[in-house]
């Protein structure tokens, strides 16, 4: 059974990785767990202020014991507030929420677009040392890119594109994927998802990202088409699914 | 805590806070973790006959202190209802009030037929005010006579709880007044209110509608002007929904003249909301010496 | 800089962003700190004939991502209106825009007489929806062919640019479309949402009236809304206000169909607010090749 | 000529005097001037947040060059929220805005209740050494006192009232004013100016508090009768007014 109940994180570090992207860790009440893949519902204004309203969800990047960890790049208000978070400052959060990527069988295949490496990151800590992992990172450019050193697994390889070119290869991450065997991971923006499940004949987990208001699967908020059976929650029905079943909208 | 309940028609709501419909699913979403007895009923997400897809995404979007959605009453419609959710409320024990939603007087109908049979199922919120889809919806309230017929048939079917819930878009003060007339137990005040974002990139709507309805506390004052204006007018009671965050704000609405509150946006923010608000009316009422029922309706004009 | 300008009836907005009556004083007030060049006109505090005194304390609350307020339209009237503000207008070089208000047809036909005269009045704003007085104001929009009838004879009085000031709270759509047909060269929506808070311990208004009005962010996806629905249904100009915070917000507004925007309490929050909105609308119109005039209006339905 | 526009505080310090009372540090991007009795307001949310959407009304308490202090009582939502700022943190505020205290010919009689003392501190401040001061200080209980220590000004004479008697005399402080030949300076809740106005023959400048929206003049909120007078605005008429000429309301 998973406790879902609002709680209070202390600000231990929010470190300013890269231009945009932060590393917030927090301090939580108690022990909590979670498993590779959940998410967790962070309020970005403090609790008595109803402005940014709604929680934003995060992926669980790490977590041991009483330390959480999200990775976050600055997109809109709710990010560029945390962004503001010192030691100390409290913060209103609730989860972890949703599923969770099973484990593979053999090698692992991450592909991670953007701060999708946040969720990977987590699996990539429990397989790591256990089971070989490949990396395939694609950012828009340079200064969005996690370094490896920040990473709490090792790939076996490794391959980083930028759109620009400030990084590594040029291009997007799909592109660039040599097909090989594997379970495949992919998280990041919808539209790399959607790439690579028109490029590859091969199934996949994914995490996917869509708008919440609840997180906890009561609004109807965050649907995502799933084939013969219509809209299913991300937040509670996902956010992890196969590729194979997801209906493409267009 | 003998105090913290208030009987409306056939139902007694101990306490007299409960979700707003669409906010809370069928009820058993959150049975991991929600303690029951925090609410006073549980109301559905709106249902109608055959089950509904709803709108495309996005169908939320946030905005100041409040977010606009757009869901389109997505729901598992009649028949999975009774299947899946029914033998649920059975075990729980609490009030279950059921939003319904009909693009027709006869799918209303329909609707109240098949769930009055069901002993779990306490009452109706009937639904005339939905600004998400295209038909039925708010744009009843365009006729009020329909509702009237409506209100009229749909109380000969049952003898259950009928509370009709209000579009802010409407002449709620007729409207509410008619409800009143044809037998209605309570007036639920109000529905989202109609409103647009725009991206100005595509110069879209944000949402995958044009309009969608605005939520959360930056609607609260107004509903509470809406809750004191339709309960000074009308002598059945009135549940006021729109924007609370805090016991504070369910006080207002109990001295504005509600008699009872739903609580939806905040839900999400805070899931410990129902508690929170419960325990503050509780001490409040101790605190200051004042029963619930001498409450409502208390304010003081000068 | 040349495309940031619109004409509407006979005055040039340049940039087609002003102050919203009642929350830029006179104009004067700020004159120490406020580069007018930021600004397309000066809107006035409401006027009326006599001085008003205005409402008692508290006239102001604030709520989530808003305030209500009701001023109860203190100002100085007519005269010495003349006499302190004119002078000070003579100097300036921008066009000014009087909200007037009247408890009666006449009152009103009264101030566009008096106004009518001075050259450095360039228009009128009619207020037929301050929700803060107990005669006159939104009282006037419950009677539509009063409206008409003040509407046709202030224009026989005034060449001048005439905008309507509609209240949200109002038959907006019918009002305004009696506007355009009576030769007002613009609409203005909208004044306040009537809204109420309550203070729980005394179970009074948080205001010295029961009801205020409620302004701010928090009603912006509410007015934005009103604007589109309003601007698609006549085709005299539409100045927006209500809630605008941003640059991105006034561009919302001219994709939804306004031709010029007013802020009010925003410009409470960030006195900066109008050198901000111009220049982030003269970097978007660029960055985006388009020109103020084909964003007007340009929202895109599906 | 007064300079008023937006500023950005960066928080120094923000000290816990006393449970509810916090003495706020800014570091401001330029110098500013202040006279004692003028105010500055004060945005408790960040500037990305709509809520708390008003700016709060805080007399200058001390202001050296680039550090300006205000003294703050937490009373609801906005104060609540300036009690979790943090060094580093900016702050949104403009300012000093409002008329201030004539100085006096004689000796200097302050009778400040609550957070009135804030004002009067720098008139103390500028006033010390120079004129004699008496402080008459009442507060609700004995952990809202602020400590001599951190004032600004040794008075010559000093006397602590608390409603609770927790310290100082117990009851109001306009009960324990021993009437004196001086210059009354008041600063407080309207009660205690009221209570003062009419309990006591002399005139008195009085630092009056209002609900204020915009606190430049221009939103007509922040009304105060003057005799024969009729409204006059507190943040650009006032706050400072003879307590002659305030027609009190019922
Ligand atoms: C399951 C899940 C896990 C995620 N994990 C991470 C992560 O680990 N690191 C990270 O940086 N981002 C992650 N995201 C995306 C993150 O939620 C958004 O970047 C964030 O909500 C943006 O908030 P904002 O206020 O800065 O943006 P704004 O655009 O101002 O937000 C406006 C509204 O849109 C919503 N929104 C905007 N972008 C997204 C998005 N991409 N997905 C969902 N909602 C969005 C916001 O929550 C908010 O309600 C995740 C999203 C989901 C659904
Ligand atoms: C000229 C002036 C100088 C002041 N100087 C100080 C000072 O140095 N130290 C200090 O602690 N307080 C001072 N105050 C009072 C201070 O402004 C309020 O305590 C503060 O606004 C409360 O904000 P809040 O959000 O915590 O309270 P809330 O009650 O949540 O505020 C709600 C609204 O009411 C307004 N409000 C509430 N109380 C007051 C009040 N007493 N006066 C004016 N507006 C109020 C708020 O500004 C806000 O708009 C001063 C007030 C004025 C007018
Ligand atoms: C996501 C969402 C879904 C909703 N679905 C329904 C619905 O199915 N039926 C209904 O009558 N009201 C629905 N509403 C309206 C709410 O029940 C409530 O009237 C409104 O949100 C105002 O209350 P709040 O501000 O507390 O959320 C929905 C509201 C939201 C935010
Ligand atoms: C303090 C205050 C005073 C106002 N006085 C007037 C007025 O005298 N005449 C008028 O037409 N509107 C008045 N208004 C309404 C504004 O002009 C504007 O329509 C409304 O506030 C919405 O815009 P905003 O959200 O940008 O403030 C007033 C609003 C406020 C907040
Ligand atoms: S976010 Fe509410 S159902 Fe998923
Ligand atoms: S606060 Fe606006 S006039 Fe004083």
């Amino acid at each position: 059974m998973k406790v879902k109940k609002e709680r209070t994180g202390k600000v231990l570090e929010n470190i300013k990785l890269k231009e945009k992207i932060f590393l917030l860790k927090l301090e939580t009440e108690e022990e909590i767990s979670a498993k590779p893949g959940e998410f967790v519902m962070i309020k970005t204004s403090p609790s008595a202020s109803a402005d940014p309203l709604l929680k934003r969800p995060f992926a669980v990047f790490d977590l041991e014991k009483r330390v959480l960890s999200v990775l976050y790049k600055i997109t809109g208000r709710g990010t560029a507030l945390m962004s503001t978070l010192k030691k100390g400052d409290a913060v209103q959060f609730s989860g972890p929420f949703g599923n969770s990527f099973p484990l593979p069988r053999d090698r692992a295949i991450f592909v991670a677009g953007g701060s999708g490496i946040a969720s990977l990151n987590f699996l990539g800590k429990k397989l790591y040392r256990k089971k070989e992992i490949n990396l395939y990172y694609g950012v828009k450019s340079g200064d969005e890119a996690v370094p490896l050193s920040f990473l709490s697994f090792k790939p076996s390889q490794f391959l980083l594109t930028t759109e620009d070119g400030s990084e590594g290869k040029k291009g997007v991450i799909t592109d660039f994927i040599k097909f090989e065997k594997g379970t495949y991971y992919l998280a990041g923006p919808t539209n790399m998802i959607r790439e690579f499940s028109k490029k590859f004949k091969v199934d996949a987990f994914a995490s996917m990202e869509e708008r919440m208001a609840c997180g906890i699967g009561v609004c109807m908020g965050c649907g995502i088409l799933i084939k013969e059976k219509g809209y299913r929650r991300v937040c509670v029905d996902g956010p992890v699914f196969k590729i194979s079943e997801i209906q493409w909208e267009d | 805590m003998g105090r913290l309940k208030i009987k409306i028609g056939s139902i007694t709501f101990s306490p007299p806070v409960m979700p707003a419909s669409g906010t809370f699913g069928y009820g058993d979403e959150v049975k991991e973790f929600f303690d029951y007895k925090d609410i006073g009923a549980i109301v559905t997400k709106g249902l109608s006959l055959k089950p509904r897809k709803g709108n495309r995404m996005p169908r939320i979007i946030e905005t100041s202190s409040g977010m606009i959605n757009a869901i389109g009453l997505e729901n598992i419609g009649l028949d999975r209802f009774i299947k899946e959710k029914i033998p649920f409320y059975r075990k729980l024990k609490k009030p279950v009030i059921v939003n319904i939603f009909g693009e027709s007087i006869d799918e209303f109908l329909e609707l109240s037929e098949n769930f009055n049979r069901f002993k779990e199922i306490s009452g109706f919120e009937i639904n005339i005010s939905c600004p998400n889809v295209d038909k039925g919806g708010v744009e009843f309230s365009k006729t009020p006579d329909v509702i009237r017929e409506l209100l009229r048939r749909i109380r000969k079917i049952t003898k259950k709880f009928i509370s009709v819930k209000l579009s802010p878009d409407s002449d709620y003060m007729l409207i509410s007044k008619i409800c009143e007339e044809e037998g209605a137990d309570a007036i639920t005040a109000i529905n989202t209110i109609r409103a647009m974002e725009i991206d100005i990139y595509n110069r879209r709507s944000k949402i995958s509608r044009i309009f969608g309805g605005l939520s959360g506390p930056a609607i609260k004052p107004i509903v509470l002007r809406i809750v004191y204006e339709i309960s000074k007018n009308i002598s059945i009671p009135v549940i006021g929904v729109g924007g609370i965050s805090s016991w504070e704000d369910a006080i207002q609405f109990f001295i504005a003249g509600a008699s009872a509150v739903q609580i939806g946006t905040c839900f999400f923010v805070n899931t410990n909301i129902f508690r929170d608000v419960k325990n503050g009316i509780e001490g409040f009422l101790e605190k200051n010496r004042i029963s619930l029922k001498n409450l409502i309706g208390s304010f003081r004009e000068n």
